[in-house]
């Protein structure tokens, strides 16, 4: 592993495992490898949410590039990735960045790490909790789960009365019939 | 035959893990060998005295010498043979080195192998026979394929050399990109002033035929004995005529149908036109595709107005034919398009740039124009849609390069340099103006050129951002560059006037053509291969043929004139003699058993095998047989494979010769 | 024989223009293979007559190897173009003359793979290795005298 | 016509209107849509952004319905469904590996010879000449802006489908309704797609931009073709309005509610009476009565 040392250094004087490193990880789930990436930034350059992110997105694949696992996996940014492809499209090395996020987010949630855009993971759980019981987004389920598990209660007060006028959220979740399947399907796989 | 034997220690390199006495002395008992002898360096002058000693003490008939690759000193014992009297053929040697010492580690293996490669060699030296040079006449006269700096370079070391030379140009002018160029880095001097005094030469040389609004159809022959098709397209002008006085160009009532090339098309051409004004030679050429004469058959204003009757509507194209030598091969390159490009090619476009549509967003060369005191904005820096000075402007480097996504991972080269070039010349022009570039990484290797780039920064006050650009757009008359600094890591959008993208070098769409019409090997993109990378930078594989300029490899003014030059001096070593010794190793035909059944001419890369006419006493033809003609073979062996009759053998590398070592392996 | 394990003697034959360039840049780079195989230069893997091959079995070879440029690298242009056609109808022929068509291997090695070179050469080793020595051919020949 | 229809959840939900609409022009246009027996959710953005296997085993199961139905073509309305069930179909067939481990999971085989098509795709194999010939409104003086937001376009090597950065498709199709399309410069700028519940601010902001861009561009009405996108344009102009008081609403239409108006159906057939932000701007201009 390396370190950055106490002055902000790059101390590269730990050496590590080859086989085991993040970046072997990626490249496992992902078949391409993040030393692909040549750090132009047209990536970053082009992300929606690049704002809203603490590192750019070229910065995430450096700091795999070079061994900073541990700020690659605590960085807020593959959280944030809103999965446009913008960056996997216009990349000039055939780098699919999404997929890296994608794969970087599953890491991160296999080996436990503290998710720091918590509210996001909570989105996704309570999204995939949804199918697994439903086998079908049920949305009133779905923000009902949300906002209890991130106590965001007062969010989208705003529209939610239309919605339940327009019937466009039900209250009664549509579901598949073969309910077994579905929950086989998770099971097996987690 | 009496056979001497001489194992090469080379140092320590074989002796390490080959027993050299021992193989030595095991060689000393192979029938046949008279004398076995090893030596700490045997091509030293003193090994090589031990072998000319040993020839002549031991009257040897044939030579085996163990030691490294051939490929290393075959020649030099080949030399020594023959000082001392043994023909050169009659030697060979066995590759204790690479093949062995160098590549194995233990001693008793390294050595038992040593002695089977030796035994090997010994027994195909017994097959040898003496063989001399083949000679071939030379004829001195050059080929030059390309009318740009390169190709002008070239013809003129050539001509001035004494030879003769054939320029063709497919432009109707000489000139190349060069000619389209503003100033040059990194010392800004003006383009056209130091290149139309080469063209004017060329013009006038006596010893250079300039055929411009011409193109190769076909190459035949072999080094030194080319004979080459040319067709000059017809320019719908008598070139003995016209006096280029320019009146049926302002005469010509058609203006606005085409593109002008050399303007990059900024500007409208006449369909009666020279692509530019300092065009050599300048002599109009009539676009029939636009003419109205050819449309319609009517008008015929520049019949009218041109006093020496020089217009001939219906000249047609001819073929010219040459014996040449040598040919230089400098074709030059092409600017990439960001247009869109056909779903099946390999490149593409940049949909992200705006595929083209963007008039304000021009490329290196369109630039380059706009920048040129004689192009269409008399140098004024003006953008193409609305003729206004651009205050703020954006280059983008590696437009086309360095971008596998796009179909290229090579770098161009030359796009650091001219863009450098581009905004400095721009904060020449326009004070006021504030000029970014972004870049990948700054390539500036080349006397003065880090130096030019740094007073770009330094104090023109260009800035550099280091990052690729992800989008162009058009948002109210300006143009919005979506980028990032990755080394502030921040991401930056600048409201340009302009975008000038660094658009790369890519090899000419009709370049694989070419390389298939003379033999040469082309890379993915069609730039034409060298021989060797480092030693042998200007042949190609065909011999007889060099490279010049950048149809090899994206290049830059003085490495393409540097590299004409040595292309122009390989082609003087070869008019230096008047026969070219060839190696003897090519096929025969055994006319009394060879059956005629051609296979052999099937299978033949170069067109070697010839129909042979076998008559009798009253001049009948008895059978018609094959016949190589051993000028073309360049000993492949291919032929010899397949005959069924084995009746063609490679001389050098025949049956009996590779039996023998087969048999030796048991 | 004493050995106690057993060591294949493979004979390979490669174009002097890119595989034996190549061999010899293993050399130079100083690579190692085992001392197993020994190499006859041609100018082109065009010119290996297929009879070569059944000479080569026939002189107690184990495994044989054919290398040359890669397709589209020839020196001859085509030359190789040639050498591949003939090896799949000659594969085949093997095949039905019942020799073991997989000690016979084929690769590109160009001029600048001396690290390929020493991988196909150890592989193709450790592969005829692995099937033993070829006795088979020797029974062959005793029915079938070729001429010499 | 008879071609596989895949609803997806949000098309049951949020984006009823979607399903609604291209029900009744689908039937106006002679295709039979054949909706999958018992089809499950293909796992959005969750799936892919937390469990690779997952995300492709979630549509596999929708891919050996359609098997099981003897479907060729399967419409996927929802661009997200659409691009899911692409991505998922391409990890089949690229990677031996997952196609094992997840025909292991399912039981059988996945098929390979189905083609997934967007709604912009089944338009086409309608026909443009179809389109315009069943035109019964007059659109002429409505400019809409064609917004493919992300997933209908990429990974362009994966779908393939028109052109990554200047598509044009949805273009033509609003030509062949009668309407003008606007050239604008955020068809393909992503809305914020999954934030919106997660976060709201980025979804705001983004949207904003892109109802921006439109609007200076002239545009009456956003066409889209996806339900997050929809709920994204639509639902959070009231989020737009409250952090930029200036805002002014602009609708926004599924491409199929959009091909409706052309072809004479009544908003309400077409559930534009489902929306949050007012349609009466553009029927007014397009002089429909409500």
């Amino acid at each position: 592993m390396y370190y950055f040392s106490f002055f902000g250094e790059i101390d590269m004087s730990h050496t590590h495992s080859e086989v085991n490193t993040l970046s072997a990880k990626i490249e496992k789930l992902t078949t391409q490898t993040p030393q692909e990436c040549y750090q132009c930034g047209k990536c970053s350059a082009g992300c929606p949410v690049r704002d809203y992110m603490d590192d750019s997105p070229n910065q995430v694949v450096r700091y795999v590039q070079l061994g900073f696992e541990e700020k690659a996996l605590h960085s807020k940014t593959p959280w944030l990735c809103a999965g446009c492809l913008t960056c996997s499209t216009r990349c000039p090395q055939n780098f699919d960045l999404a997929k890296f996020m994608d794969a970087l987010r599953e890491i991160a949630i296999q080996e436990r790490i503290k998710i720091p855009e918590a509210d996001t993971m909570e989105f996704h759980k309570a999204f995939l909790n949804q199918i697994k019981k439903h086998g079908k987004a049920f949305e009133f389920g779905l923000v009902r789960e949300y906002k209890l598990r991130t106590m965001n209660l007062m969010q989208d007060v705003d529209v939610a009365p239309e919605m339940f006028i327009k019937g466009k959220i039900g209250l009664i979740p549509h579901e598949v019939e073969d309910k077994q399947q579905i929950k086989e399907i998770f099971d097996k796989i987690d | 035959m009496k056979i001497g034997v001489f194992i090469c220690y080379c140092g320590e390199n074989i002796g390490r893990t080959v027993d050299c006495a021992a193989v030595a002395e095991a060689a000393g008992r192979f029938p046949g060998v008279v004398c076995s002898i090893d030596y700490k360096y045997m091509c030293s002058d003193p090994g090589q005295n031990l072998i000319k000693n040993a020839i002549k003490e031991h009257k040897l008939d044939a030579v085996v010498v163990g030691s490294c690759s051939p490929h290393m000193h075959e020649k030099t014992f080949r030399k020594a043979c023959a000082d001392a009297g043994v023909n050169p053929y009659l030697f060979d040697m066995a590759n204790l080195r690479e093949h062995c010492s160098w590549v194995h580690e233990d001693i008793v293996e390294g050595t038992k192998k040593a002695i089977d490669l030796v035994r090997i060699s010994v027994e195909r030296v017994k097959k040898n026979a003496p063989l001399s040079p083949i000679l071939v006449p030379v004829t001195k006269k050059a080929l030059v394929i390309g009318g740009g700096i390169s190709g002008i370079q070239a013809s003129l070391d050539i001509a001035n050399a004494g030879f003769d030379v054939v320029l063709v140009e497919k432009e109707p002018s000489i000139g190349g990109h060069m000619s389209q160029l503003s100033e040059t880095f990194p010392t800004l001097d003006c383009s056209q002033c130091i290149l139309t005094p080469r063209m004017v030469e060329v013009y006038q040389h006596p010893k250079i035929k300039l055929l411009t609004y011409s193109e190769v159809e076909n190459v035949e022959g072999f080094i030194g004995n080319f004979k080459v098709t040319i067709r000059k397209k017809a320019r719908s002008i008598d070139e003995s005529k016209c006096t280029g006085c320019g009146l049926c160009m302002q005469k010509c009532p058609i203006k606005k149908k085409a593109f002008n090339e050399f303007e990059e098309g900024l500007a409208y051409r006449s369909a009666v036109y020279v692509p530019f004004p300092q065009a050599v030679p300048n002599i109009p050429v009539i676009d029939r595709s636009i003419c109205t004469y050819y449309q319609t058959g009517k008008c015929q204003m520049c019949v009218k107005v041109c006093g020496r009757e020089a217009i001939k509507f219906d000249q047609e194209d001819t073929i010219i034919t040459e014996d040449i030598g040598a040919i230089v091969v400098a074709t030059g390159y092409k600017l990439y398009t960001i247009d869109k490009k056909p779903e099946s090619s390999e490149i593409k476009g940049y949909g992200e740039y705006g595929y083209g549509k963007y008039k304000d967003v021009v490329d290196g060369l369109q630039f380059e124009r706009i920048a040129s005191a004689s192009g269409p904005t008399s140098g004024e820096i003006l953008r193409p849609s609305d003729s206004k000075v651009p205050k703020k402007i954006v280059f983008v480097q590696c437009v086309g390069s360095r971008d596998e996504s796009k179909g290229f991972s090579y770098c161009s080269k030359i796009c650091c340099m001219y863009t450098a070039k581009h905004a400095m010349l721009y904060k020449h022009k326009v004070h006021d103006g504030e000029a970014y570039v972004f870049y990948m990484d700054i390539r500036s290797g080349g006397k003065g050129y880090d130096e030019f780039v740094r007073r770009a920064i330094e104090e023109d006050g260009v800035k550099y951002i280091r990052g690729r650009v992800s989008r162009i757009y058009e948002e109210n008359g300006k143009y919005i560059v979506k980028g990032e600094d990755t080394l502030a890591g921040m991401p930056v959008t600048i409201d340009a006037d302009m975008v000038v993208l660094a658009t790369a070098m890519i090899a000419q769409p009709e370049a694989v053509k070419l390389a298939q019409t003379i033999g040469m090997s082309y890379d993915k993109y069609g730039f034409y291969n060298e021989v060797h990378p480092k030693l042998r930078p200007v042949e190609v594989s065909t011999a007889g043929v060099f490279l010049a300029g950048a149809c090899q490899a994206p290049k830059d003014i003085p490495e393409s004139v540097a590299m004409a030059s040595a292309a122009a001096s390989k082609s003087l070593v070869l008019f230096g003699a008047d026969y070219l010794e060839r190696e003897p190793t090519v096929a025969k035909v055994n006319e009394t058993i060879c059956a005629g059944c051609f296979y052999c001419q099937k299978v033949c890369p170069y067109n070697a095998i010839e129909r042979k006419e076998i008559k009798d006493r009253q001049g009948n033809i008895v059978k018609i047989i094959a016949y190589v003609n051993s000028g073309l073979c360049q000993g492949c062996g291919t032929c010899n494979a397949v005959c069924p009759s084995k009746s063609v053998e490679l001389i050098g590398f025949n049956d009996e010769q590779i039996y023998a070592q087969i048999n030796a392996l048991g | 024989m004493e050995e106690k394990t057993f060591e294949p003697k493979i004979t390979a034959f490669v174009c002097n223009w890119c595989t034996y360039t190549g061999a010899d840049l293993a050399g130079t780079s100083r690579l190692k293979y085992k001392p197993n195989i020994k190499m006859i230069r041609v100018p082109c893997t065009g010119r290996i007559d297929p009879v070569f091959i059944i000479k080569a079995f026939e002189k107690g070879a184990d495994g044989v190897l054919i290398s040359g440029c890669h397709p589209g690298d020839c020196h001859y242009n085509t030359g190789n173009f040639h050498a591949r056609r003939r090896w799949v109808l000659f594969t085949e022929l093997l095949n039905y003359m019942g020799i073991d068509s997989s000690r016979l291997f084929f690769s590109w090695v160009s001029a600048s793979e001396g690290k390929k070179f020493v991988d196909v050469v150890s592989n193709v080793i450790e592969t005829v290795k692995a099937k033993g020595p070829f006795q088979q051919y020797q029974k062959i020949n005793k029915e079938f005298v070729l001429d010499e | 016509m008879k071609v596989g229809y895949y609803p997806g959840c949000s098309l049951t939900g949020t984006g009823k209107e979607y399903d609604m609409s291209l029900r009744k022009v689908a039937s106006l246009l002679d295709v039979e849509l054949e909706e999958l027996k018992d089809w499950s959710c293909c796992g959005a953005t969750s799936a892919h952004a937390t469990n690779h296997l997952l995300s492709v085993a979630l549509p596999a199961r929708n891919l050996i319905i359609a098997k099981h139905q003897k479907l060729k073509e399967l419409a996927a309305p929802c661009a997200a469904c659409y691009n899911r069930m692409m991505v998922a179909a391409h990890e089949l067939k690229t990677k031996p590996e997952i196609e094992r481990q997840v025909s292991d999971l399912m039981g059988e085989s996945i098929p390979y010879d189905l083609s997934v098509i967007n709604i912009i795709e089944l338009f086409q194999k309608v026909g443009k000449e179809k389109i315009a010939a069943n035109v019964k409104a007059d659109l002429k003086g409505i400019k809409a802006a064609c917004y493919y937001g992300c997933l209908l376009v990429r990974p362009f090597k994966i779908t393939g489908f028109d052109d990554a950065e200047q598509p044009e498709s949805m273009e033509e199709l609003i030509k062949a309704a009668g309407a003008q399309p606007v050239d604008w410069n955020y068809k393909l700028e992503c809305c914020g797609g999954a934030h919106s519940i997660a976060h709201m601010e980025i979804v705001v902001d983004l949207s904003k931009k892109i109802i921006d861009d439109a609007k200076l561009h002239g545009a009456d009405v956003i066409i889209v073709a996806c339900p997050m996108c929809h709920s994204n344009l639509d639902m959070r102009q009231k989020a737009i309005k409250k952090e930029y008081p200036a805002h002014g609403d602009i609708p926004i239409l599924y491409l199929s509610e959009f091909i409706g108006l052309a072809l004479g159906l009544k908003p309400k057939e077409l559930g534009l009476n489902l929306h949050f932000v007012d349609t009466k701007s553009l029927l007014e201009k397009a002089e429909i009565k409500g």
